[in-house]
């Protein structure tokens, strides 16, 4: 109550903001709304009791926080090196990062085959030097889904990084810390918001990811198969089933990020 | 850390003001920096510090090079162990009080038992103890400065180097930390540079004064120097005294002056004859409501008063005359000679209060 | 050849219904909707049509066969549904938005390889060997339900590394040389020229997928969008699709 | 060069992230590499020369920046609302917010068609009363992209508003401005960095959109395919005709942010 | 904007912090608020602009209430047409200074041409007509805190708070800043709350002084009384005074000292028994090296210098005693009297300087 009335003229939301936040927030809505009156209610019991489903929801959500993982902790340092200022040809590294955002997803599969296939550029020394094959196996659903995710995070972060005041990483240097410490100890706490919105893009964006996964990673069940590969597959046979599908997926990702919302996300 | 001498002689560029200096800063010497709004303070701070770069001249602590645009030699911020408290804080607003004071212990390799037990030492010296758990945005902005200087202390710099530290405290603590400051500067054996607009700072807690102005230095000296003998209008306003700029016409010191009049005064240094400055106390001019007669001063001037400010135990006068003054009365001779704005009043000077200099 | 399958409310009556004679009235334009798989010969055909119906315009939209059911089934503009599967044909029934079906192509299957051939596939057996990557479509799919069947019939027990979602997940794989070998459609092959070589399997052994077309019930210009799928079963339209690899249903 | 000695020791990077930074580079750029050096360069001219190349290009162009235009529209306001303190079931639409992410794109398209398509619950209305039908039309295009690209927008801006100081805006308050006027003149201004990154996000992401486009408003050359529809019925034909189509896509894409970096994105 | 009266009665809660308070600021009425860090002079401004609400109570503007939780009743901040002056200045980053200073007349609905040109005027006013263009990053820290301070101004307040708005300035600015305000505020037909660290800025602009101390107000009065008979030791070391408690224990106002010893007071107000506190101006006691002998003054006490601090114009002895002291005199009777730290001396004040009140 106190909270709510301390912060009420800069919190009121003026009617400028709050008529196209409402329209954004229905059209974002609107389909799922519609997605959820419309799905098969009796049929979804059966659906979501098949194994399959379970072991694709399973490897998912695995996969999807895995690739996540991964884009945190390459694309984080990613971003900051895009963020610094005076270095010369960020503007065209930053361009070519955006790249696999635009790539439509089956061509990025084919990219990623081209790169890290068997007879990829990478991917067959890969194969003769250490015996490892990326295609086919959960490590390419991991590797697939993070090449489409990553780049969101970079961008979010790197957008994040830029806003930071710079006074501050200037007051840890004087107080002796390293770059590396005034890296985790001021820079990242400075862009937690920005982190974890990053994070849940690269996340989700991966949880849903399709075209990338099955041309690189293919479909073979338990191993590869995640939810929208399910889903798509479904579509074929049965839609409502796909749909029914779907819904499952959604549900546990909004679930999961309600949770993880009330656990860390209100606290800064 | 072993006590060395700072040397600066060079220009430093920030946007489109240049600080041209060449100044040495004496191990366990504490030298406050004055100067008007914009004059380079905190330009020549950021220099030493290490987070603007010289561009041309060096930089020196000891024998080690700090910065040599021509050298190609850089030692970065975190090399050079300089203790920075900063004029707009720069608290680390994610961490509590506690962590802010540790950050450079910990950055300097102290364990987090060790970091923590120097920043409450340090946080209970500046009282603010049973804040330590609290985030900047959680306390007022002079607690917030006291927290800084406390940081930038904690971190066992080689060199200290202070950008108005206690702007922003009460009279009371400013008090307290400037004693505390100089007790704890007494054992600091390297070299301090205390940026302050308080005269009252340079002099109860510098050895030596640098006074700059648009980028150069106008005056350096001792405190007390800098105090009596002001080279500029601006150092004469800031401790409070009358100056004014001429030149000697006559013999045995006459002095006729820029703004008007002539003022008999005493000449320093050998000086016969050019142009000198002459600087006046306030409290050293007498003011009679009629003309003084066969009195001993020699400089009697007439003037009107144009307004009257109550200090604490005396009141200032603002006298328009040739030339004008300041003059400082007691509020009991307010009342017995009947003094208000726009009364008609003579001043006197004694010639041996009017020291006039180059 | 092959079996034909009937689906089931196929009757072939819109085939009947139609006069296949070139001075038709029927003017106009309408939306056919088809499979990507029939790119090519659709886009001979239409044109094709468009010569032999003066007036008339054809526009041909080509998307998933289930994402094409999707959109007739959410109430998309359309004419003319060309499936690559029955099972999604039936959904379009079963939602009403047509009345029935004509099968009008059948495709059969080939083993692909990889030009070099590196597992020196010779027949069909050679699948079934452990050391071989084979890549075939998952069951859900036309292409999916064909490899089983073929490999029934051959009686032979097939691990596949990979099932995919659709036949061009399989060629790509083949393609780039990520599998030895893969079960795809005759088309297929043929479309791809040289970039994967082709190993045909023994009509035995073989099995065929129907493609059907029907007209919907919603369709803006039924008039035309009859004639359309009566050319389609036309002599001409079907030589287009033999050319392609299509056999007769 | 001033400026590069400037910024010396907090711009210099750290060995901590200068190596995971450059992994993730190389492999987001790997992948590209591979499809440029395997681009089949000797047709490139023959399909780049097709005018239905041309017109999927300017269409794809057009959409991708009519939907990231939507998206700023009604995704920033959105941002905002959401990153307000002290909301209700602010952190439910948040999560709600993130599921068009997380939706396989077909699923993505069937959903739009429920709510928008003829028979959808409000597509039907839309028809009856005004006579719009959006599948099948440009419209219909950028309203699936703009469903598909707006929850990245909208995350991004909203760690970007979290991270700002409020100070400003009681300053701003206390000037007499109008919550709009602090909005436009102090808020946004504050998050120009994460907007652009945002935008940026969001346009790519509907530049490469596939899945829900084809679904929702189906393939008509000239009206609604886009590049990635003809990359997926190039595939179809030509798997070599694919790839030339997308490293066009992807160079026009390069091109342009490069172009606009240059222009407005490292001014502030 | 026609001028009214504001009035502050009520609890203001911020974190574990309360402000308890009730205070009228009349229409052309300068107050300043003083107070030890940590007072709750900022929660105060606050409170009035709007930016934090009132727990209890009612903030009233004339007949108008902004802020009444009882009632519910609340005015934002931007209903209230109150110009702020931030103690760490919140200029906006990305507005050249002339946009931060137009801020206010544009969002009160002036055109682009009228608001530029009322903000040139006020920048030429603050000396900054230079830097009109220039980024809020790209001045110094003085120069950012008078853009604060002409950015409120153009805004035609009704009420003008000031949190510390000369506090960053240098001496020259300031007193030039100062007489500035004077003249302004003058003109001011609204209530003024200013904050401040200096007790010259309350002596010399404000009509009335406020001291807070822990969120609580402990004095209220005009400048001059406040300085004279100060109310806590915080104040009386403000205004550079000695300051005593103590109990009135013989007749004709003798007063025995908490800290120890006895003095001869001058009782006010009909004080003739129980507790007083008791002031002293340093400059009122005077030094001797040998016990004053049939001197008049009534009191006589010795001590020992501990510390000498040379200001401007007068050397500042610190002298433990009973009670101890702080003693102002001329660098010439330092010199004449051989004071140094460690000397041995005796202090004597008249009773009639020695105010003793309540
Ligand atoms: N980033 C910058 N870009 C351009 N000019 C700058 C920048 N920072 C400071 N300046 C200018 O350089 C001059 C010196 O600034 P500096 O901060 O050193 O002054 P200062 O002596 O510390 O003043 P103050 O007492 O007000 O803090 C000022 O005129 C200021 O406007
Ligand atoms: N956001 C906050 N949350 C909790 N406590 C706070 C907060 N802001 C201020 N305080 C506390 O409230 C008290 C009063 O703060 P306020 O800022 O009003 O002091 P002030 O009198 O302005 O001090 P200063 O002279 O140092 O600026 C302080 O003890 C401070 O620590
Ligand atoms: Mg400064
Ligand atoms: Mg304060």
């Amino acid at each position: 109550m106190r909270q709510a009335r301390d912060c009420r003229d800069v919190a009121g939301v003026p009617w400028q903001l709050g008529i196209p936040a409402a329209i954004g927030a229905g059209f974002l809505l609107l389909p799922l709304l519609a997605l959820v009156v419309r799905a098969p209610w009796r049929s979804l019991p059966t659906h979501l009791g098949a194994p399959i489903v379970r072991d694709a929801l399973r490897l998912s959500l695995v996969c999807a926080s895995s690739a996540a993982a991964a884009a945190v902790v390459l694309g984080v340092p990613l971003a900051w090196v895009l963020s610094r200022p005076g270095w010369r040809g960020v503007g065209i590294l930053r361009a070519l990062v955006t790249v696999p955002l635009v790539l439509p997803p089956v061509v990025g599969g084919v990219a990623l085959l081209k790169a890290l296939g068997r007879n990829g550029i990478l991917g067959h020394w890969l194969d003769a030097a250490l015996g490892v094959t990326l295609p086919f196996t959960t490590a390419g659903v991991v590797v697939a889904e993070t090449f489409v995710a990553m780049p969101f995070l970079v961008l979010a972060m790197e957008g994040a990084f830029r806003g930071i005041d710079p006074g501050l990483e200037e007051a840890a240097t004087t107080l002796g810390a390293s770059r590396w410490q005034i890296f985790t100890r001021v820079t990242l706490p400075s862009v937690v918001p920005g982190l974890i919105a990053g994070t849940v893009l690269a996340w989700a964006r991966a949880l849903g990811e399709f075209g990338a996964t099955i041309t690189f990673a293919g479909n073979s069940p338990g191993r590869t198969t995640t939810m929208p590969i399910a889903v798509y597959l479904a579509m074929e046979s049965d839609p409502d089933a796909a749909v029914a599908l779907a819904l499952v997926l959604l549900a546990v990702a909004v679930g999961i990020l309600i949770a993880l919302r009330g656990r860390w996300l209100d606290t800064p | 850390m072993s006590a060395a001498d700072l040397t600066l002689s060079g220009t430093v560029v920030r946007g489109g003001f240049t600080l041209d200096l060449g100044v040495t800063l004496r191990a366990g010497e504490i030298v406050a920096v004055l100067g008007p709004n914009g004059a380079g303070k905190t330009t020549l701070l950021r220099a030493i510090a290490g987070l603007t770069p010289l561009s041309s001249g060096r930089l020196t602590l000891g024998t080690r090079v700090l910065d040599d645009p021509g050298a190609r030699i850089w030692r970065s911020a975190r090399e050079r162990s300089v203790g920075v408290v900063f004029q707009d804080y720069r608290l680390f607003p994610r961490m509590s009080l506690r962590d802010n004071v540790a950050f450079g212990p910990r950055a300097a390799g102290r364990s987090r038992r060790q970091a923590r037990t120097i920043a409450t030492t340090w946080l209970d010296r500046m009282a603010l103890g049973d804040l330590a758990d609290r985030r900047p945005k959680e306390i007022s902005g002079g607690q917030a400065q006291r927290v800084a200087l406390a940081r930038a202390l904690a971190g066992d710099p080689a060199v200290l180097l202070l950008d108005e530290p206690l702007a922003a405290l009460d009279a009371a603590s400013r008090a307290a930390i400037r004693a505390d400051l100089r007790a704890h500067l007494a054992d600091f054996a390297g070299p301090v540079a205390l940026v302050t607009h308080d005269p009252l700072d340079a002099l109860v807690l510098a050895h030596r004064v640098l006074v700059l102005d648009r980028g150069a230095l106008v005056q350096e000296g001792p405190p007390v120097t800098i105090a009596r003998r002001p080279a500029t209008a601006w150092v004469a306003q800031l401790f409070g005294l009358n100056f004014y700029r001429g030149r000697v016409t006559g013999p045995g010191g006459l002095v006729s002056l820029e703004e008007g009049g002539l003022l008999h005064v005493r000449l320093h240094d050998d000086i016969h004859d050019g142009e000198v400055v002459v600087s006046l106390r306030p409290s050293a001019i007498t003011v009679h409501v009629e003309p003084p007669t066969g009195a001993s001063p020699r400089n009697v001037w007439p003037g009107v008063i144009r307004t009257l400010d109550l200090y604490a135990d005396r009141v200032r006068l603002d006298v328009d005359g040739t030339p004008p003054a300041r003059v400082d009365v007691t509020p009991a001779a307010v009342a017995e000679l009947g003094l208000a704005a726009g009364t008609r009043v003579w001043l006197s000077a004694k010639a041996t209060e009017t020291d006039a200099y180059r | 050849s092959g079996h034909a399958a009937s689906p089931s409310g196929s009757t072939g009556s819109s085939a009947s219904r139609a006069p296949s004679g070139a001075s038709s009235a029927a003017t106009g334009t309408i939306t056919v909707l088809a499979a990507a798989s029939l790119q090519e010969s659709f886009t001979t055909i239409a044109s094709a049509f468009e010569q032999a119906h003066p007036g008339s315009k054809v526009q041909l939209s080509f998307g998933p066969s289930s994402g094409l059911a999707a959109q007739i089934l959410g109430g998309a503009p359309g004419d003319v549904f060309a499936s690559a599967s029955v099972k999604t044909m039936a959904t379009v029934l079963d939602g009403k938005a047509a009345s029935s079906s004509t099968p009008f192509a059948v495709n059969s299957m080939e083993i692909a390889v990889p030009p070099n051939n590196p597992a020196r596939i010779t027949a069909l057996a050679d699948l079934a060997r452990p050391t071989v990557k084979t890549s075939v479509c998952h069951d859900a799919v036309p292409c999916g339900a064909a490899a089983t069947t073929v490999f029934a019939n051959a009686k032979i027990s097939v691990t596949p590394i990979s099932e995919e979602a659709d036949v061009k997940a399989v060629l790509t794989k083949i393609e780039l040389g990520e599998v030895d070998a893969g079960l795809v459609y005759v088309t297929d092959v043929l479309a791809a020229g040289d970039k994967v070589g082709g190993i045909s399997i023994p009509a035995a052994q073989n099995t065929t997928t129907t493609y059907p077309i029907a007209s919907l019930t919603k369709a803006a210009n039924p008039a035309l969008a009859a004639e359309f799928v009566t050319y389609v079963l036309s002599a001409d339209a079907q030589k287009v699709l033999r050319d392609a690899g299509f056999a007769a249903p």
